[in-house]
C-alpha cells in the first residue's frame, strides 16, 4: 500500500473516554452510532456502528419481481430516489436489450438532475445546521419545496416516487413539466447567490471547514469514496462521465473537481454541482422531444436471462452499483446494492482522528451521509 | 509590517463577510412578504392536492353503487407488500349461473408503500388514487379498509360495438 | 476514454492458473481461493492498467458453494474486471482478506461475513456489521426467519 | 432637563415615607426589600417569557416563517403554555449523579442573573440599589453564573454535560477579560463606576457618539464578548446542540431545565442593558450637545421607554448574530479572544486613555 493512504486500524485502551454519538443524536442525521473516543476535546478515534435501520433490502429483493424491486430502492437513499430507481430499471433494460424511447431518457435525466439539486438542498440545509447556522435549514428547504412541487405534480408524491420503472416511466409527466423546470431554474439562479453570502463566504464557516478532514486522492480511491465527497479530493469518479448511461453522453456538462479534499472542497463540489445540474436541466428541456410516449414495449412479467448483470449510476452521493445474479426466473437470485454512503462513511475515522469533536460533526456533514442507504 | 497588514486585512475581510451574511437575514427580516409558511388546519378549504396525488387506494363507485372490480386478483399479486387482499364470492347472474365477484376488496393502508403497481396493472381500471391525506387514526386496525361499499355490485360493461 | 481491448489477454497473463471468460459486460477471472490474494495484489500493482478502485465486493450463495465476487476498476483507464473465487465448503468458507490492498474492502468484507458467514483470514477487525452476534446469516439461501415474514407468496 | 413627571423617584420616595411613618424603620426597610423582591421576581419571569417569545418571532421572520401564532393573539401566550408544560413535566432523577449539586446548580445560575438586575438603572429614579461600584458589581455577579454551569455539567454524571461545562468555563474566563476592558474604556471617560454617574455623564450625548471611533470599537468588542459570555450563538459551544446534544443541561428536565433556559435569556437582557447604559446612555434620552429645542422634544419620551428601547435594540442585534452565523469551534473561540479581541481592546483602551488625557472628546 502506498504511503499516502492511511489505514483504519484502531488502537483501543481501557482508559479511553468514550462518548456515544447516536443512535439518537442531532448531527448524525439518522440512526448512526459513532463511538467517539475523546482526549479532552480532541478525537482519538471514531468507530461507526451501523445496522440500526437494516431492513434486509437485498434479501427482500430475492422475493420480489423486478418491477416490485423499484419501490424498495426508493427507500435506500431516499434523497436520490430517482437515481436508485433508474439503476434497477437500466439494469433490466440492458439485460433484456430493450431500447427505451429517446423522450424517456431525457425525462429520466431531467428527474435525476432535479433530484440531485433537491438532495443537495437538503444537504446544504443540514450542513449549515450541523455547524450551528440554523437559518440555512429553512432557506434550503424553502427552495427544495419548489422541486418537490414539480415532483408532486407529475408523480403524486414528493419523496419516494417509484416513478421510473423497467422499460420507461410509470406514466407520462405532467404537461407543465418543462415550464415548471424552467421556472425553477430561473428562481434558483436568483437564490443561489444568497447561499454564497450566507454560508460560503462566511469567515466562521470557512474557518470551520478549510483544512478540516483532509482526504487525499489516494485515500479516496482506496476507501472507495465516490460522488461529490470523492471529487472534492480530485478523484474523477462521475459515472455520468466514465460510464455514461441514458442520455448523458449527448449532454454537455463538466465534472466538478476540487483538489484539496477538505470539508470546504467537498462543500464547493456540491455547490458547483447545483449550478451544473441547472445547466443540464436547461439543455434537457431544450432538447427534449415532443410527444407522449413514456414507455417501451415490455412483457408484463419481466424475466432476466440467466447470468450476472451489473449497472453503475451516479446518485447524489456517489456511485450506486446494482449487481444481479439471475437464474432465469422472475425474481433475482441474488441482488446486491453497492451504496455510495457505505464506503463514504467509513472514512470518518481516518478523517476525524486528531481533530476536535466539532470538526467531526463538520466532516460527517460534508460527507452527506444518509443512514438508510448505509444499512439497506 | 506585512504581517500586521495581513492581521488587519483578515479582520476587515472577516467582518465584511459577517456583515454580508447578516444582510441576507436582515433583508428577510424586513420583508415579511417572503414568508412561506402554510397554516395547515386553517387552510384546509383552499389546500388542494395535485391531480395525481397518491393519498390512498380507492375504488370509485357510481350513483348506482356499482364498481368495476371483477375480482381478478391481479392487484393482489402485484402488490409487493401484501397490502391488498381480495375475498371472492360466487353470485348468480341473470341466467342463474354462479359467477365470480368480489366479496371484499381489503386494503391495508398501513402496509401500502404507494408504488402504484396495483393501479397500473388493474385491467378494468377499478381502483384509483384518492386524494385524502389525513390518515392518522388512534387505532391501527382502522387503517385496514374495505374498498367496495356494502351492497355494491359489478358495473355491467356496455356491449362492445 | 478508450477501453483497453485486450483485457482478457492481460488477465490471462497475470493469472495463468485462473479461468478467464468474457462475461456479458466485463471480463471475468475465476481463481481458487488460495491464489486470490496473490492475484489481487498483481492486479492492483499492474503497470498498464492498475486496478486501484474496488467498486464492489460481495458474495453469492449458490447452495452448493459460495462465490466471492470482486469488481475492480482502474481509475486510470476506467476498465472494469471481475474477480471471482469459489468456496465449496459452505460451513467453513474462508478466504484471504484484501483489505490490505483496498481499505474499502474492510467493511465490505465485514458485511459479507455478517450476511453470509464467510470468514476472511487476516482481517484485523472481523466483527458483525448489521446483525446481532447470535443471529443467523440472512443472505444464505438456507436461512429461515420465522418472525419476519419475508417469504410471502408472490 | 429631564421632565420630572417621568421620574420614578417621587413614587419611590412617597412609598418610603409612607412606610417609615407607619412602622419602625427596620420594619420599613424589610417591607421595602420584600416589595422590591416581589416586583423583581415577577418582572424577571415576565421578561424571560417575553424574550423567549421575541426570539422565536425574530428568528421565524428571518427564516421566512411565521413563528408562534396559535396560542393567544399572535401566539403571545405560547411561552406561558410552554412554561406550564415545563412545570408539569417530570423531574427525572439521574442515577449516580451528585444529587445535592445537581439540584443546586439551576438556583446558582438563576440567582446570579437575578442579583445582577438589582443594580440596573431601569429609568430615572428606578434603580434598586445604586452602588458606587455598580458596573463592577454587575460584571462580578453575572460571571458567577458559570459556577452554576460548571456544577451542572459536573454533577449530572454525563459525558456530554462535562464537555459542555468545561467549554463554558474556558469561554467565560477568556471573554470576561474583553467585557471588562471594553467597559473600562468608558469608565475612563466617566471616571466613575457608579451607574447613575455614568448615565448622568451622557446627558449631552451618548458615549458611543461622544467617544469617537474608539468608543464604537469598544461597543463592538463588548457586544461580541458579551454574546460569548452568555453562551449564545455563534458562541453557544456550551450547549452546542449539533455536537453535544444540549451540553451542560442535557440531563435536566422540567422546571430545572426551565431555570437554565430563563437564566440564559435574562443574562442576554443584562448584557444588553449594560451595553445600553454604558454606551447608549441608559434611560437618558437622545441629546445632542446644546440643541435645546431638539433635546426638549426628546425629553417628552419617558426614560423607561428609552431604556427598554435601547436594550431591545441590542437584544435584537444579539439575536441577529445567532440566527445568521455558524458556530465557532472551541479553539477558534479562544483564538478570537486572545489573538484578536484582547490585543485590539488593549490598544483601544490606550487610545481612549490618550483621548481623555488630551481632552479630545465632547
Amino acid at each position: 500500500m502506498s504511503k499516502d493512504v492511511v489505514t483504519n486500524i484502531i488502537l483501543r485502551d481501557d482508559e479511553d473516554y468514550i462518548i456515544n454519538m447516536g443512535p439518537q443524536h442531532p448531527s448524525t442525521h439518522g440512526v448512526l452510532r459513532l463511538e467517539v473516543c475523546l482526549n479532552g476535546e480532541t478525537v482519538k478515534y471514531v468507530v461507526p456502528h451501523i445496522g440500526y435501520i437494516h431492513r434486509g433490502i437485498e434479501k427482500m429483493c430475492e422475493y420480489d419481481t423486478y418491477k416490485q424491486i423499484i419501490h424498495l430502492t426508493d427507500r435506500m437513499d431516499y434523497l436520490s430516489a430517482h437515481m436508485n430507481n433508474e439503476a434497477v430499471s437500466l439494469l433490466v433494460e440492458n439485460a433484456l436489450g430493450i431500447e427505451v424511447p429517446e423522450r424517456v431518457k431525457y425525462i429520466r435525466a431531467a428527474l435525476n438532475e432535479l433530484n440531485r439539486i433537491a438532495s443537495h438542498h437538503l444537504w446544504w440545509s443540514a450542513f449549515g445546521m450541523d455547524l450551528g447556522a440554523l437559518t440555512t435549514f429553512f432557506y434550503g428547504l424553502r427552495d427544495r419545496e419548489k422541486i418537490l412541487d414539480i415532483f408532486d405534480e407529475s408523480f403524486g408524491s414528493r419523496l419516494l416516487h417509484s416513478f421510473v420503472t423497467p422499460g420507461g416511466l410509470m406514466h407520462d409527466v405532467h404537461p407543465n413539466f418543462r415550464k415548471n423546470i424552467l421556472e425553477f431554474v430561473k428562481y434558483f439562479r436568483k437564490k443561489l447567490p444568497e447561499y454564497k453570502k450566507l454560508l460560503t463566504d462566511n469567515i466562521i464557516f470557512q474557518n470551520r471547514t478549510k483544512g478540516i478532514g483532509v482526504m487525499s486522492k489516494e485515500t479516496a480511491i482506496a476507501f472507495g469514496v465516490t460522488g461529490p465527497s470523492g471529487r472534492g479530493s480530485g478523484f474523477s469518479c462521475d459515472v455520468r462521465k466514465i460510464a455514461p448511461y441514458g442520455i448523458y453522453d449527448q449532454l454537455e456538462f463538466n465534472e466538478v473537481l476540487y483538489s484539496n479534499g477538505d470539508s470546504f472542497d467537498r462543500y464547493m463540489v456540491r455547490m458547483d454541482e447545483m449550478v451544473e445540474s441547472m445547466n443540464l436541466l436547461e439543455q434537457i428541456v431544450d432538447k427534449m422531444p415532443e410527444g407522449t410516449e413514456f414507455t417501451a414495449k415490455m412483457k408484463p412479467i419481466v424475466k432476466l436471462p440467466e447470468g450476472e448483470y451489473f449497472q453503475r449510476v451516479e446518485t447524489a452521493r456517489g456511485e450506486l452499483d446494482v449487481f444481479v445474479v439471475s437464474d432465469g426466473k422472475k425474481h433475482p437470485y441474488r441482488m446486491r446494492f453497492r451504496s455510495p454512503n457505505f464506503s463514504n462513511m467509513f472514512t470518518l475515522n481516518i478523517l476525524g482522528r486528531g481533530l476536535k469533536i466539532a470538526d467531526l460533526v463538520a466532516i460527517s456533514g460534508s460527507l452527506d451521509l444518509v443512514i438508510p442507504d448505509i444499512d439497506r | 509590517m506585512n504581517s500586521i497588514v495581513k492581521y488587519f486585512s483578515e479582520i476587515f475581510g472577516g467582518v465584511r463577510s459577517l456583515l454580508t451574511g447578516m444582510s441576507v437575514t436582515g433583508k428577510y427580516f424586513i420583508s415579511p412578504g417572503e414568508i412561506v409558511t402554510e397554516q395547515y388546519p386553517e387552510n384546509r378549504a383552499t389546500l388542494k392536492m395535485t391531480d395525481r396525488f397518491k393519498g390512498e387506494v380507492t375504488m370509485p363507485h357510481d350513483e348506482n353503487n356499482q364498481h368495476q372490480c371483477t375480482g381478478c386478483g391481479i392487484c393482489e399479486v402485484n402488490c409487493p407488500n401484501g397490502a391488498i387482499e381480495i375475498i371472492i364470492k360466487k353470485v348468480p347472474n341473470e341466467s342463474g349461473k354462479l359467477v365470480r365477484a368480489i366479496d371484499k376488496h381489503i386494503y391495508h393502508l398501513s402496509m401500502c408503500t404507494f408504488c402504484e403497481l396495483c393501479i397500473k396493472t388493474c385491467p378494468s381500471d377499478a381502483i384509483t388514487w384518492g386524494h385524502d391525506f389525513e390518515h392518522a387514526v388512534f387505532d391501527r386496525t382502522k387503517l385496514t379498509k374495505v374498498l367496495n361499499k356494502p351492497g355494491s355490485s359489478l358495473k355491467k360493461k356496455e356491449a362492445k360495438s | 476514454m478508450e477501453k483497453n481491448t485486450d483485457l482478457t489477454a492481460l488477465l490471462a497473463k497475470i493469472a495463468p492458473q485462473g479461468e478467464v471468460v468474457q462475461g456479458n459486460q466485463f471480463p471475468e477471472l475465476t481463481i481458487s481461493a488460495g491464489q486470490l490474494f496473490e492475484i489481487a495484489e498483481k492486479l492492483k500493482n499492474c503497470k498498464e492498467v492498475p486496478f486501484d478502485f474496488l467498486m464492489d465486493l460481495t458474495a453469492i450463495d449458490f447452495e452448493t458453494k459460495f462465490t466471492v465476487v470482486y469488481h475492480l476498476e482502474s481509475t486510470k483507464t476506467h476498465d472494469v474486471v471481475v474477480l471471482r473465487t469459489d468456496l465449496p465448503d459452505r460451513n467453513h468458507a474462508e478466504v484471504e482478506t484484501v483489505s490490505g490492498l483496498w481499505p474499502a474492502a474492510e467493511f465490505m468484507e465485514r458485511e459479507v461475513f455478517d450476511l453470509f458467514g464467510i470468514r476472511f483470514k487476516n482481517h484485523h477487525d472481523l466483527r458483525r456489521l448489521f446483525m446481532e452476534d447470535d443471529y443467523g446469516h440472512p443472505l444464505r439461501k438456507d436461512f429461515k426467519d420465522d418472525i419476519n415474514l419475508i417469504e410471502y407468496p408472490n | 432637563m429631564i421632565l420630572e413627571i417621568y421620574s420614578f423617584s417621587s413614587l419611590t420616595e412617597a412609598i418610603d415615607t409612607a412606610l417609615n411613618n407607619s412602622m419602625a424603620p427596620w420594619l420599613a426597610t424589610l417591607t421595602e426589600l420584600v416589595i422590591i423582591g416581589i416586583v423583581f421576581l415577577s418582572f424577571y419571569a415576565l421578561l424571560g417569557l417575553f424574550l423567549v417569545y421575541l426570539e422565536r418571532k425574530v428568528c421565524a421572520v428571518m427564516q421566512n416563517r411565521i413563528g408562534p401564532n396559535r396560542v393567544g393573539k399572535w401566539g403571545l401566550l405560547q411561552t406561558i403554555a410552554d412554561l406550564i408544560k415545563l412545570l408539569m413535566k417530570e423531574l427525572i432523577p439521574i442515577k449516580n449523579a451528585d444529587q445535592f449539586l445537581f439540584n443546586l446548580a439551576p438556583y446558582i445560575v438563576i440567582a446570579a442573573s437575578f442579583m445582577a438586575m438589582a443594580a440596573l438603572p431601569f429609568a430615572k429614579g428606578l434603580q434598586a440599589i445604586d452602588l458606587n461600584v455598580g458596573l463592577f458589581y454587575i460584571m462580578a455577579v453575572s460571571s458567577l453564573g458559570v459556577v452554576g454551569i460548571l456544577i451542572a455539567g459536573w454533577s449530572s454524571n454525563s459525558k456530554y454535560s462535562l464537555v459542555g461545562a468545561m467549554r463554558s468555563g474556558a469561554q467565560i474566563i477568556s471573554y470576561e477579560l474583553s467585557v471588562g476592558l471594553s467597559l473600562l474604556s468608558i469608565v475612563i471617560f466617566t471616571g466613575s463606576l457608579q451607574l447613575s454617574d455614568i448615565v448622568a455623564s451622557q446627558a449631552d450625548g451618548w458615549w458611543i457618539f461622544k467617544g469617537h471611533i474608539p468608543a464604537f470599537f469598544a461597543f463592538v468588542i463588548y457586544l461580541v464578548a458579551g454574546t460569548a459570555e452568555i453562551n449564545r450563538g455563534p458562541f453557544d459551544l456550551a450547549e452546542a446542540e449539533s455536537e453535544l446534544t444540549a451540553g451542560f443541561h442535557t440531563e435536566y428536565s422540567g422546571i430545572k431545565f426551565a431555570f437554565f433556559f430563563l437564566a440564559e435569556y435574562i443574562n442576554m437582557f443584562i448584557v444588553a442593558a449594560v451595553a445600553a447604559t454604558v454606551f447608549f446612555g441608559g434611560w437618558m434620552p437622545f441629546h445632542i450637545g446644546n440643541w435645546q429645542g431638539f433635546n426638549a422634544v426628546m425629553d417628552y419620551i419617558p426614560s423607561i421607554v428609552w431604556f427598554f428601547g435601547k436594550t431591545f435594540f441590542i437584544i435584537y442585534l444579539i439575536m441577529w448574530f445567532k440566527w445568521t452565523f455558524p458556530r465557532l469551534r472551541i479553539d477558534q473561540l479562544l483564538t478570537l479572544e486572545w489573538k484578536y479581541l484582547l490585543p485590539l481592546n488593549l490598544i483601544n483602551t490606550v487610545i481612549i486613555a490618550f483621548i481623555v488625557l488630551m481632552g479630545w472628546y465632547f
